[in-house]
């Protein structure tokens, strides 16, 4: 989902918002949602993916508007509300925002777990030193591929193992089991020439995000993009 | 220049503490009247995160680190294993945690475009820059705005690499050891290890500035 | 920019909001917005690429929030108080909402127009047919290069006309001219495989927000993108 | 499925009608007495975007268009000038105007995904949706699941043909003409041609649906 929490590369936001000695919890709401959501996650209610992903659907004004445990509470609100494990009468004249809904609601079905697996079952088809692309999808359901690395070429740093995939798990896809690999990208690939040469921007993404990256023309278009100029 | 209209504009004036304060109790209530959230172990899980889980779990395995040359090799091979060598589980999901060493030619940062991932096993629950939309944002494409921000200039010379942690590894900056730190002890140490070092935007602290507080940017003082 | 008003390509937003019998204006203080932002702009009290950027500035989730001509007013007061035209007492307690700081504010410096120039004396780069690439850059100023295009191969369809560039006389940066072209992308090369075959996007690129298409590589990048595969 | 949260939820409830009516008074009250604004400039140009200009403008010249194909292929080749040729000046802002032709196999639709680019001299003014978020945001990459929202189907074989207004050219649709409309007079034809269809989401509409009402999806209402 090309939403407003994919936020890598935005401008626009102003300066980042420090706070001398922070508390850990600012009130006693945000105590109670972090405590409530982990039990939830813990006993499976629901998937960290769909949890992930329903706070991806609340409102973008209000994603961007919003506190942190607020965005925790309308997501878990509105997942318990869609999985019909509360009904809005539950909630004593509190009235919930709407997430917005995707062409498959993570509806009853439940998701599975998260971590990693024991990968000797699932090949992996890249291995370290690797060149490839992040694919240019922009699917409307969960995803773990951001915007700004879609198209671009890295290469392959390490294979962090198996992992179930979020896209499927988020919405009662079940579990498929994909290795996860840290992909490096340089900063110039990514932004155009005008970023520092050597900085490089590392993230992990599963195998089916990736495609190998062709051979190169003869004329040469550099990996981190300087043959493009 | 408009400084820093973030803070207040940010929330959204319809939603008052109060609101939101009903919202989250509304919940609270109607699971736990299902039995799908048993109260005692929803403080206990509270009191782990507010009190007991914290950046002074990430400086003890700096300090150690910076200490101990064969336990920094094992943490940067396997950071899993050699945190909860020290004693501490490496975070409540049973994931991997990966080590990155700053070095006087590379300086890694970590961030979350996504949503918020973060070392909660080492370094407790994120302060709330790290979530903000403001650095979420940067940190992927202006990682030395961002720093100078924190204070933090680098020479040009200096690779960065920020590291966006988008699937279930999460990464703890090891920061390099500041000069004149080579007769300390390892606690004494551990206090020169911000949260902020840790997330790599800062460098750990020097030992002139204020070398026995306790790490954790407010952690301490909150605890008083 | 990278702002939230970058919308194309975008998820998230729900159904688009539709009235039936729509008036032009929906109360009087949009009447009269519209009229005052018009009379500012004949003026030249500021350019249109100058307001254009000040409604950019607004904080992301007032601009998400806001009704239409209120950004127009948030804009046109931010700009007219950074351009010293107005000063905040002038407002009588109502409380102004500050625009994102960009590095380079419009000041006090007047753009001029943005229409059409003589083409005569500037030479284009490209004509129909010429095969592009958008280029990936990430200004952090005002630009009409949307992030949707950029990176991706395109066709010139047509010129339309030298006009000034919009990111230096947003910025006070004097009139840049150049061509305009209206650049065809297939909706494959634009948002990946699952696109339909023949879709696709026409959008209108100053001179310099293109290069030239390099030589293709024998074993074939198409030009849609269904060379990556 | 949550159908309509939009429409209230997306307008922020700290900014009451009456606060954003006090801002824009605020503001013309100050350039008024700065001299910057004349206020009976400013009624005249609010009178004349109101009641003035606005999609009749737009549907003579299609129906023009469908009568005479000579001056359908001026139009399609200089709409500006087509335009003018009638009576219209083209915008305000002295703009070019290109004219999109729909055929059996070509569907063309207008959005402008950075702001609200419109053809204000033939059109008037944009309607709330066109200006949207969600119409910015989904009608370049998705214009098929668009134009179903405003019940306009069309076969996998028709291209579908985005323009997004980027810069300051503008554009028009030329709607197809309908069948069964063989005998119909130029007025006739007007009433057929809709705003939305000269933006290219819907098509014009068929003569049994209501052929004698003013064009414009409600500009006549409003006008009585």
């Amino acid at each position: 989902m090309n939403g407003v929490h994919d936020l890598g590369g935005m401008h626009g936001f102003g300066p980042i918002p420090r706070e001398e000695n922070e508390p850990v919890f600012h009130a006693d709401w945000e105590r109670r949602m972090y405590g409530i959501a982990r039990i939830l996650l813990n006993q499976r209610v629901f998937t960290l993916d769909e949890y992930r992903h329903s706070i991806e659907r609340i409102p973008p004004s209000v994603y961007l508007g919003a506190k942190y445990y607020e965005k925790w509470a309308i997501g878990a609100t509105g997942l318990l509300l869609e999985k019909g494990i509360i009904k809005p009468s539950d909630l004593k004249g509190v009235k919930p925002i709407n997430l917005n809904p995707t062409f498959s609601l993570s509806a009853k079905a439940r998701g599975d777990s998260i971590f990693k697996h024991p990968s000797r079952a699932v090949k992996a088809r890249f291995k370290p030193g690797d060149k490839v692309i992040a694919r240019n999808v922009n699917p409307r359901g969960h995803t773990r591929l951001p915007r700004y690395v879609r198209g671009k070429r890295g290469t392959i740093q390490f294979d962090e193992g198996v992992f179930a995939l979020p896209d499927a798990n988020a919405h009662g896809g079940g579990m498929i089991l994909q290795h996860v690999y840290s992909v490096r990208f340089a900063a110039r690939e990514l932004w155009g020439p005008e970023a520092p040469a050597r900085d490089s921007v590392a993230i992990d993404l599963w195998e089916q995000y990736l495609e190998p990256e062709p051979a190169r023309s003869s004329n040469g278009r550099g990996r981190n993009g300087r043959g493009r100029r | 220049m408009a400084a820093n209209h973030q803070a207040h504009e940010h929330h959204r004036h319809d939603e008052p503490e109060s609101d939101i304060t009903l919202r989250v109790k509304a919940l609270e209530s109607i699971l736990v009247s299902k039995g799908l959230v048993d109260p005692q172990a929803l403080d206990m899980l509270i009191d782990t995160y507010e009190h007991r889980v914290g950046p002074h779990i990430g400086a003890k395995v700096v300090a150690r680190a910076w200490s101990d040359p064969a336990y920094k090799r094992r943490l940067l091979e396997d950071g899993t294993a050699a945190v909860n060598e020290l004693g501490f589980p490496p975070g409540p999901e049973g994931i991997n945690l990966i080590v990155l060493e700053n070095t006087p030619k590379v300086h890694n940062v970590v961030v979350c475009t996504l949503c918020s991932c973060y070392p909660w096993g080492t370094l407790g629950l994120p302060p709330v820059w790290y979530k903000s939309p403001a650095y979420r944002a940067r940190a992927v494409g202006d990682p030395r705005g961002v720093l100078r921000e924190f204070g933090t200039e680098l020479d040009d010379d200096v690779e960065i690499r920020v590291w966006d942690s988008s699937a279930e590894v999460r990464y703890l900056v090891l920061p390099e050891r500041p000069p004149g730190t080579e007769r300390m002890t390892e606690e004494e140490l551990a206090g020169l290890v911000t949260r902020d070092s840790m997330i790599g935007v800062a460098k750990a602290k020097s030992p002139k500035a204020g070398a026995r507080k306790r790490p954790g940017n407010g952690r301490a003082e909150h605890r008083v």
